[in-house]
Protein backbone atom coordinates (compact mmCIF):
# COMPACT_ATOMS: atom_id res chain seq x y z
CA UNK A 1 0.00 0.00 0.00
CA UNK A 2 1.17 3.80 -0.06
CA UNK A 3 1.26 6.29 2.48
CA UNK A 4 1.41 9.99 2.41
CA UNK A 5 4.04 11.00 4.80
CA UNK A 6 4.20 14.62 6.39
CA UNK A 7 7.14 15.70 8.87
CA UNK A 8 7.14 19.04 11.23
CA UNK A 9 9.45 21.21 13.14
CA UNK A 10 13.42 19.91 13.40
CA UNK A 11 11.99 16.44 12.34
CA UNK A 12 11.11 18.91 8.53
CA UNK A 13 14.85 19.32 8.29
CA UNK A 14 16.13 15.86 7.20
CA UNK A 15 12.81 13.76 6.40
CA UNK A 16 11.13 15.28 3.66
CA UNK A 17 7.15 14.67 2.68
CA UNK A 18 6.44 12.08 0.56
CA UNK A 19 4.83 9.07 -0.51
CA UNK A 20 5.95 6.34 0.83
CA UNK A 21 5.46 2.47 -0.34
CA UNK A 22 4.82 -0.37 1.89
CA UNK A 23 5.16 -3.97 2.27
CA UNK A 24 3.96 -5.93 5.21
CA UNK A 25 3.04 -3.11 7.83
CA UNK A 26 -0.10 -2.88 8.90
CA UNK A 27 0.27 -0.55 12.25
CA UNK A 28 1.50 2.13 13.50
CA UNK A 29 4.08 0.23 15.69
CA UNK A 30 5.45 -1.54 12.69
CA UNK A 31 5.61 1.94 10.76
CA UNK A 32 7.74 3.29 13.42
CA UNK A 33 10.14 0.41 13.72
CA UNK A 34 10.19 0.86 9.36
CA UNK A 35 10.73 4.52 9.45
CA UNK A 36 13.57 4.46 11.94
CA UNK A 37 14.81 1.83 9.53
CA UNK A 38 14.67 4.05 6.86
CA UNK A 39 15.62 7.36 8.64
CA UNK A 40 17.88 6.64 11.81
CA UNK A 41 18.37 9.97 13.10
CA UNK A 42 14.75 9.40 13.60
CA UNK A 43 15.64 6.78 16.11
CA UNK A 44 17.45 9.19 19.01
CA UNK A 45 14.34 11.61 18.50
CA UNK A 46 11.21 12.48 20.43
CA UNK A 47 8.43 11.67 18.18
CA UNK A 48 5.01 11.45 17.60
CA UNK A 49 2.53 10.32 14.97
CA UNK A 50 -1.04 11.11 13.73
CA UNK A 51 -3.00 9.09 11.29
CA UNK A 52 -5.34 11.48 9.28
CA UNK A 53 -4.72 14.42 11.66
CA UNK A 54 -5.80 12.37 14.62
CA UNK A 55 -3.04 11.66 17.01
CA UNK A 56 -1.72 8.14 17.47
CA UNK A 57 -2.44 7.36 20.91
CA UNK A 58 -2.35 3.39 21.42
CA UNK A 59 -1.11 0.95 18.09
CA UNK A 60 -3.28 2.01 15.52
CA UNK A 61 -3.94 0.20 11.80
CA UNK A 62 -3.08 2.10 8.65
CA UNK A 63 -4.88 1.57 5.40
CA UNK A 64 -3.68 2.36 2.07
CA UNK A 65 -3.59 6.37 1.24
CA UNK A 66 -3.63 7.12 4.68
CA UNK A 67 -1.65 10.51 5.90
CA UNK A 68 0.64 9.71 8.36
CA UNK A 69 2.63 12.90 10.38
CA UNK A 70 5.41 12.35 12.00
CA UNK A 71 6.00 15.11 15.18
CA UNK A 72 8.36 16.07 17.03
CA UNK A 73 7.13 17.06 20.92
CA UNK A 74 5.59 20.55 20.51
CA UNK A 75 6.75 23.77 21.54
CA UNK A 76 3.82 27.08 20.85
CA UNK A 77 2.88 29.29 23.41
CA UNK B 1 -19.38 15.75 16.88
CA UNK B 2 -20.27 19.63 17.28
CA UNK B 3 -21.85 21.08 14.72
CA UNK B 4 -19.72 24.40 15.87
CA UNK B 5 -17.84 26.10 13.55
CA UNK B 6 -13.77 25.70 13.96
CA UNK B 7 -12.41 28.62 14.26
CA UNK B 8 -8.98 29.82 13.72
CA UNK B 9 -6.35 30.57 15.99
CA UNK B 10 -3.85 31.64 13.84
CA UNK B 11 -2.26 34.82 12.69
CA UNK B 12 0.86 35.75 10.69
CA UNK B 13 3.23 37.65 12.32
CA UNK B 14 3.02 39.13 16.17
CA UNK B 15 -0.11 39.69 17.70
CA UNK B 16 0.01 43.79 18.45
CA UNK B 17 -0.95 45.49 21.32
CA UNK B 18 -3.69 47.57 18.91
CA UNK B 19 -5.43 44.09 18.03
CA UNK B 20 -5.39 43.33 21.76
CA UNK B 21 -6.85 46.39 22.65
CA UNK B 22 -9.42 46.25 20.11
CA UNK B 23 -10.57 42.64 21.13
CA UNK B 24 -10.61 44.26 25.20
CA UNK B 25 -12.75 47.32 24.00
CA UNK B 26 -15.29 44.88 22.35
CA UNK B 27 -16.44 43.32 25.49
CA UNK B 28 -17.71 46.65 26.94
CA UNK B 29 -21.45 45.82 25.02
CA UNK B 30 -21.23 42.81 26.84
CA UNK B 31 -22.34 43.97 30.11
CA UNK B 32 -22.51 40.24 32.21
CA UNK B 33 -19.05 40.13 32.28
CA UNK B 34 -17.50 41.02 35.82
CA UNK B 35 -13.58 39.62 35.02
CA UNK B 36 -11.59 39.23 32.08
CA UNK B 37 -8.48 36.97 32.48
CA UNK B 38 -5.54 37.50 29.64
CA UNK B 39 -2.32 35.42 29.36
CA UNK B 40 0.43 36.72 26.46
CA UNK B 41 3.67 35.00 25.40
CA UNK B 42 5.84 36.99 24.72
CA UNK B 43 9.43 36.06 22.72
CA UNK B 44 12.07 35.92 25.04
CA UNK B 45 15.83 36.93 24.06
CA UNK B 46 17.07 34.01 25.67
CA UNK B 47 21.43 33.72 25.92
CA UNK B 48 22.06 30.23 24.73
CA UNK B 49 25.46 29.10 24.89
CA UNK B 50 26.98 32.66 24.17
CA UNK B 51 24.52 33.39 21.50
CA UNK B 52 21.00 35.48 22.06
CA UNK B 53 17.75 34.12 20.47
CA UNK B 54 16.42 36.91 17.99
CA UNK B 55 13.33 35.52 16.72
CA UNK B 56 11.05 32.60 17.08
CA UNK B 57 9.89 31.02 13.83
CA UNK B 58 6.94 29.73 14.40
CA UNK B 59 4.86 26.74 11.68
CA UNK B 60 2.40 24.42 12.61
CA UNK B 61 0.23 21.32 11.36
CA UNK B 62 -2.75 23.42 10.84
CA UNK B 63 -5.69 21.07 10.27
CA UNK B 64 -4.88 18.94 13.27
CA UNK B 65 -4.19 21.99 15.18
CA UNK B 66 -7.28 23.79 14.89
CA UNK B 67 -9.37 20.63 15.47
CA UNK B 68 -7.73 19.94 18.40
CA UNK B 69 -7.89 23.93 20.00
CA UNK B 70 -12.02 23.32 18.80
CA UNK B 71 -12.33 19.99 21.35
CA UNK B 72 -10.13 22.06 24.25
CA UNK B 73 -12.84 25.22 23.52
CA UNK B 74 -15.38 23.04 23.73
CA UNK B 75 -14.50 21.03 27.10
CA UNK B 76 -13.36 24.21 28.19
CA UNK B 77 -16.71 25.88 27.98
CA UNK B 78 -18.43 22.89 29.37
CA UNK B 79 -16.23 22.95 32.61
CA UNK B 80 -16.02 26.95 33.45
CA UNK B 81 -19.16 29.28 32.85
CA UNK B 82 -17.89 31.61 30.40
CA UNK B 83 -19.26 34.53 28.23
CA UNK B 84 -16.13 34.86 25.96
CA UNK B 85 -13.07 32.43 24.72
CA UNK B 86 -10.27 34.21 22.48
CA UNK B 87 -7.36 32.21 21.68
CA UNK B 88 -4.72 33.75 18.87
CA UNK B 89 -1.43 32.05 17.75
CA UNK B 90 1.39 33.71 15.91
CA UNK B 91 2.83 32.20 12.77
CA UNK B 92 5.82 32.96 11.12
CA UNK B 93 8.55 35.06 12.17
CA UNK B 94 8.39 36.70 15.73
CA UNK B 95 10.89 38.51 17.15
CA UNK B 96 12.12 39.22 20.93
CA UNK B 97 9.72 41.40 22.20
CA UNK B 98 7.01 40.71 20.58
CA UNK B 99 3.45 38.59 21.60
CA UNK B 100 3.21 35.45 19.61
CA UNK B 101 -0.12 34.18 22.13
CA UNK B 102 -2.92 35.72 23.34
CA UNK B 103 -5.33 33.88 25.47
CA UNK B 104 -8.35 36.14 26.97
CA UNK B 105 -11.55 34.58 28.77
CA UNK B 106 -14.08 36.06 30.63
CA UNK B 107 -16.63 35.69 33.07
CA UNK B 108 -19.43 37.35 35.31
CA UNK B 109 -17.09 36.20 38.26
CA UNK B 110 -13.36 36.59 38.60
CA UNK B 111 -12.51 32.50 38.90
CA UNK B 112 -13.47 30.89 36.22
CA UNK B 113 -11.84 33.65 34.14
CA UNK B 114 -8.52 32.62 35.58
CA UNK B 115 -8.59 29.11 35.72
CA UNK B 116 -10.15 28.82 32.36
CA UNK B 117 -7.21 30.98 30.97
CA UNK B 118 -4.85 29.24 32.86
CA UNK B 119 -5.87 25.37 31.91
CA UNK B 120 -6.23 26.32 28.12
CA UNK B 121 -2.17 28.08 28.27
CA UNK B 122 -1.35 24.69 29.94
CA UNK B 123 -3.35 22.82 27.43
CA UNK B 124 -2.25 24.46 24.22
CA UNK B 125 1.69 24.71 24.99
CA UNK B 126 1.02 20.57 25.51
CA UNK B 127 -1.47 19.19 22.92
CA UNK B 128 -1.40 21.80 19.75
CA UNK B 129 1.29 20.61 16.95
CA UNK B 130 3.08 23.76 16.87
CA UNK B 131 6.87 24.10 16.42
CA UNK B 132 9.42 27.11 17.33
CA UNK B 133 12.42 27.59 16.03
CA UNK B 134 14.43 30.19 17.84
CA UNK B 135 16.42 31.92 15.44
CA UNK B 136 19.84 33.19 17.02
CA UNK B 137 21.32 36.53 16.11
CA UNK B 138 24.51 34.73 13.32
CA UNK B 139 20.99 33.00 12.12
CA UNK B 140 22.28 29.37 13.12
CA UNK B 141 18.73 27.82 15.29
CA UNK B 142 17.90 25.60 17.80
CA UNK B 143 14.53 24.02 17.76
CA UNK B 144 12.60 25.05 21.27
CA UNK B 145 10.75 22.79 23.68
CA UNK B 146 8.57 23.08 26.07
CA UNK B 147 9.03 22.61 29.62
CA UNK C 1 10.62 50.22 56.48
CA UNK C 2 11.68 50.17 52.36
CA UNK C 3 12.92 53.51 51.02
CA UNK C 4 10.85 52.97 47.74
CA UNK C 5 8.52 55.25 46.68
CA UNK C 6 4.63 54.91 47.47
CA UNK C 7 2.96 54.27 43.74
CA UNK C 8 -0.66 55.69 42.83
CA UNK C 9 -2.96 53.28 41.69
CA UNK C 10 -5.86 55.06 41.65
CA UNK C 11 -7.56 56.46 38.48
CA UNK C 12 -10.51 59.08 38.34
CA UNK C 13 -12.80 57.09 35.65
CA UNK C 14 -12.80 54.19 33.92
CA UNK C 15 -9.54 52.17 32.68
CA UNK C 16 -9.50 52.55 28.58
CA UNK C 17 -8.53 50.20 26.42
CA UNK C 18 -6.08 52.16 25.07
CA UNK C 19 -4.25 52.55 28.42
CA UNK C 20 -4.08 49.37 28.43
CA UNK C 21 -2.58 48.32 25.01
CA UNK C 22 0.33 51.20 26.14
CA UNK C 23 0.78 49.73 29.16
CA UNK C 24 1.37 46.03 27.01
CA UNK C 25 3.41 48.15 24.40
CA UNK C 26 5.93 49.01 26.73
CA UNK C 27 7.08 46.15 27.94
CA UNK C 28 8.79 44.93 24.13
CA UNK C 29 11.87 46.30 25.07
CA UNK C 30 11.88 43.78 28.21
CA UNK C 31 12.91 41.47 26.24
CA UNK C 32 13.98 39.28 29.65
CA UNK C 33 10.20 38.80 29.96
CA UNK C 34 7.95 35.65 28.14
CA UNK C 35 4.83 35.52 29.83
CA UNK C 36 2.66 38.74 31.19
CA UNK C 37 -0.58 37.86 33.37
CA UNK C 38 -3.85 40.33 33.00
CA UNK C 39 -6.65 40.69 34.90
CA UNK C 40 -9.52 43.48 34.48
CA UNK C 41 -12.58 43.87 36.62
CA UNK C 42 -15.65 45.49 34.40
CA UNK C 43 -18.56 46.75 36.37
CA UNK C 44 -21.73 44.24 35.62
CA UNK C 45 -25.04 45.51 34.77
CA UNK C 46 -26.43 43.52 37.55
CA UNK C 47 -30.33 43.19 37.77
CA UNK C 48 -31.23 43.17 41.61
CA UNK C 49 -34.81 42.83 42.61
CA UNK C 50 -35.90 44.22 39.23
CA UNK C 51 -33.28 47.06 38.80
CA UNK C 52 -30.60 47.22 36.97
CA UNK C 53 -27.34 48.84 38.29
CA UNK C 54 -26.00 50.87 35.91
CA UNK C 55 -22.45 52.35 37.31
CA UNK C 56 -20.87 51.84 40.19
CA UNK C 57 -19.12 54.96 42.14
CA UNK C 58 -15.49 54.17 44.10
CA UNK C 59 -13.58 56.15 47.24
CA UNK C 60 -11.28 54.89 48.91
CA UNK C 61 -8.95 55.47 52.17
CA UNK C 62 -6.95 56.69 49.60
CA UNK C 63 -3.37 57.19 51.93
CA UNK C 64 -4.14 53.57 53.92
CA UNK C 65 -4.88 51.82 50.42
CA UNK C 66 -1.97 53.39 49.25
CA UNK C 67 0.25 52.30 52.39
CA UNK C 68 -1.28 48.66 51.86
CA UNK C 69 -0.92 47.80 48.14
CA UNK C 70 2.68 49.24 48.89
CA UNK C 71 2.84 46.33 51.30
CA UNK C 72 1.30 43.75 49.04
CA UNK C 73 3.48 45.06 46.37
CA UNK C 74 6.66 44.55 48.32
CA UNK C 75 5.66 40.58 49.74
CA UNK C 76 4.57 40.00 45.72
CA UNK C 77 8.13 40.68 44.71
CA UNK C 78 9.32 38.95 47.59
CA UNK C 79 7.22 35.39 47.10
CA UNK C 80 7.43 35.61 42.69
CA UNK C 81 10.24 36.38 40.37
CA UNK C 82 8.50 39.23 38.71
CA UNK C 83 9.95 41.23 36.11
CA UNK C 84 6.83 43.62 36.34
CA UNK C 85 4.19 44.43 38.40
CA UNK C 86 1.08 47.10 37.18
CA UNK C 87 -2.01 47.82 39.23
CA UNK C 88 -5.07 50.37 38.48
CA UNK C 89 -7.94 51.15 40.25
CA UNK C 90 -10.47 53.64 39.25
CA UNK C 91 -12.34 55.83 41.62
CA UNK C 92 -15.49 57.47 40.94
CA UNK C 93 -17.94 57.08 38.73
CA UNK C 94 -17.59 53.62 36.37
CA UNK C 95 -20.42 52.79 34.06
CA UNK C 96 -21.36 49.40 33.43
CA UNK C 97 -19.42 47.77 30.68
CA UNK C 98 -16.68 49.86 31.63
CA UNK C 99 -13.34 48.52 33.12
CA UNK C 100 -12.18 49.24 36.80
CA UNK C 101 -9.38 46.88 37.67
CA UNK C 102 -6.47 46.16 35.86
CA UNK C 103 -3.67 43.90 37.58
CA UNK C 104 -0.97 43.13 34.95
CA UNK C 105 2.09 41.16 35.74
CA UNK C 106 5.07 39.38 33.85
CA UNK C 107 7.77 36.95 33.90
CA UNK C 108 10.56 34.90 32.45
CA UNK C 109 8.18 31.91 32.85
CA UNK C 110 4.22 31.65 33.09
CA UNK C 111 3.97 30.35 36.02
CA UNK C 112 4.92 32.91 38.39
CA UNK C 113 3.27 36.11 36.16
CA UNK C 114 -0.29 33.98 36.64
CA UNK C 115 0.06 33.17 40.41
CA UNK C 116 1.04 36.32 41.11
CA UNK C 117 -1.49 38.41 39.00
CA UNK C 118 -4.26 36.13 41.04
CA UNK C 119 -3.38 36.47 44.50
CA UNK C 120 -3.15 40.40 43.96
CA UNK C 121 -6.30 40.32 42.57
CA UNK C 122 -7.67 38.18 45.65
CA UNK C 123 -5.61 40.50 48.35
CA UNK C 124 -6.80 43.92 46.57
CA UNK C 125 -10.19 43.00 47.02
CA UNK C 126 -9.94 41.79 50.47
CA UNK C 127 -7.48 44.44 52.09
CA UNK C 128 -7.12 47.73 50.31
CA UNK C 129 -10.32 50.07 51.71
CA UNK C 130 -12.15 50.55 48.44
CA UNK C 131 -15.85 50.96 48.41
CA UNK C 132 -18.26 50.27 45.55
CA UNK C 133 -21.66 51.70 45.58
CA UNK C 134 -24.03 50.21 42.95
CA UNK C 135 -26.23 53.14 41.48
CA UNK C 136 -28.97 51.92 39.29
CA UNK C 137 -30.93 53.27 36.76
CA UNK C 138 -33.49 55.53 38.70
CA UNK C 139 -30.36 56.63 40.78
CA UNK C 140 -31.26 54.50 43.68
CA UNK C 141 -27.57 52.59 44.93
CA UNK C 142 -27.25 49.65 47.19
CA UNK C 143 -23.39 49.30 48.94
CA UNK C 144 -21.43 46.71 46.92
CA UNK C 145 -20.30 43.67 49.01
CA UNK C 146 -17.04 41.53 48.11
CA UNK C 147 -17.37 37.92 48.64
CA UNK D 1 -9.01 63.68 74.86
CA UNK D 2 -9.75 64.63 71.36
CA UNK D 3 -9.78 62.45 68.59
CA UNK D 4 -10.48 62.69 64.61
CA UNK D 5 -13.31 60.25 63.31
CA UNK D 6 -13.62 59.89 59.78
CA UNK D 7 -15.97 57.68 58.29
CA UNK D 8 -16.40 55.58 54.72
CA UNK D 9 -18.75 54.13 51.97
CA UNK D 10 -22.01 53.67 54.03
CA UNK D 11 -21.10 54.66 57.41
CA UNK D 12 -20.60 58.00 55.71
CA UNK D 13 -23.92 57.98 54.97
CA UNK D 14 -25.04 58.93 58.62
CA UNK D 15 -22.03 59.26 60.06
CA UNK D 16 -20.01 62.58 59.34
CA UNK D 17 -16.35 63.00 59.90
CA UNK D 18 -15.88 64.64 63.28
CA UNK D 19 -13.83 65.75 66.23
CA UNK D 20 -14.82 64.02 68.78
CA UNK D 21 -13.89 64.32 73.03
CA UNK D 22 -13.86 61.44 74.48
CA UNK D 23 -13.37 60.64 78.19
CA UNK D 24 -12.17 57.81 80.30
CA UNK D 25 -11.58 55.70 76.90
CA UNK D 26 -8.10 54.34 76.81
CA UNK D 27 -8.59 51.83 73.68
CA UNK D 28 -10.07 50.85 70.39
CA UNK D 29 -12.39 48.27 72.35
CA UNK D 30 -13.85 50.40 74.50
CA UNK D 31 -14.13 53.29 71.68
CA UNK D 32 -16.57 50.93 69.70
CA UNK D 33 -18.44 50.48 72.72
CA UNK D 34 -18.80 54.40 72.46
CA UNK D 35 -19.28 54.97 68.88
CA UNK D 36 -22.31 52.37 69.15
CA UNK D 37 -24.03 54.08 71.72
CA UNK D 38 -23.74 57.26 69.50
CA UNK D 39 -24.46 56.23 66.66
CA UNK D 40 -27.09 53.16 67.15
CA UNK D 41 -26.92 52.32 63.21
CA UNK D 42 -23.46 51.15 63.66
CA UNK D 43 -24.13 48.19 65.95
CA UNK D 44 -26.04 46.32 63.71
CA UNK D 45 -22.99 46.88 60.96
CA UNK D 46 -19.89 45.27 60.60
CA UNK D 47 -16.87 47.99 60.12
CA UNK D 48 -13.07 47.73 61.16
CA UNK D 49 -11.14 50.62 62.89
CA UNK D 50 -8.10 51.92 61.20
CA UNK D 51 -5.94 54.76 64.18
CA UNK D 52 -3.66 56.99 61.88
CA UNK D 53 -4.55 54.81 58.94
CA UNK D 54 -3.24 51.20 60.44
CA UNK D 55 -5.95 48.81 60.81
CA UNK D 56 -7.27 47.70 64.06
CA UNK D 57 -6.55 43.73 64.23
CA UNK D 58 -5.97 43.63 68.16
CA UNK D 59 -7.37 46.13 70.88
CA UNK D 60 -4.77 49.13 70.49
CA UNK D 61 -4.74 52.05 72.60
CA UNK D 62 -6.00 55.71 71.33
CA UNK D 63 -3.81 58.56 71.88
CA UNK D 64 -4.93 62.38 71.64
CA UNK D 65 -5.06 63.65 68.82
CA UNK D 66 -5.47 60.19 66.92
CA UNK D 67 -6.95 59.97 63.59
CA UNK D 68 -9.67 57.25 63.79
CA UNK D 69 -11.57 55.58 60.63
CA UNK D 70 -13.94 53.69 60.48
CA UNK D 71 -14.35 51.23 57.52
CA UNK D 72 -17.76 49.23 56.13
CA UNK D 73 -16.52 45.72 54.22
CA UNK D 74 -13.92 46.55 51.40
CA UNK D 75 -15.71 46.42 48.02
CA UNK D 76 -13.14 47.34 45.88
CA UNK D 77 -11.97 45.16 42.42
Amino acid sequence: MEIEIISFGKIAEFLQNQELQLEGIVDTEQLREHLENKFPRLSSMKYKLAVNKKLVQVNTLINNNDSVAIMPPFSGG
Amino acid sequence: MSEKKIKNIFVNGPISSAFIAESIAKHSTKTAIGGHSIFMGQVRADEIEGKTVSAIEYTTFEDAALEKMHEIREEIFEKYPLNCMHVHHSLGNIKNGEICLFVFTSSAHRKPAIDACTEIVERLKAELPIWGKEIFEDNTHQWKENK
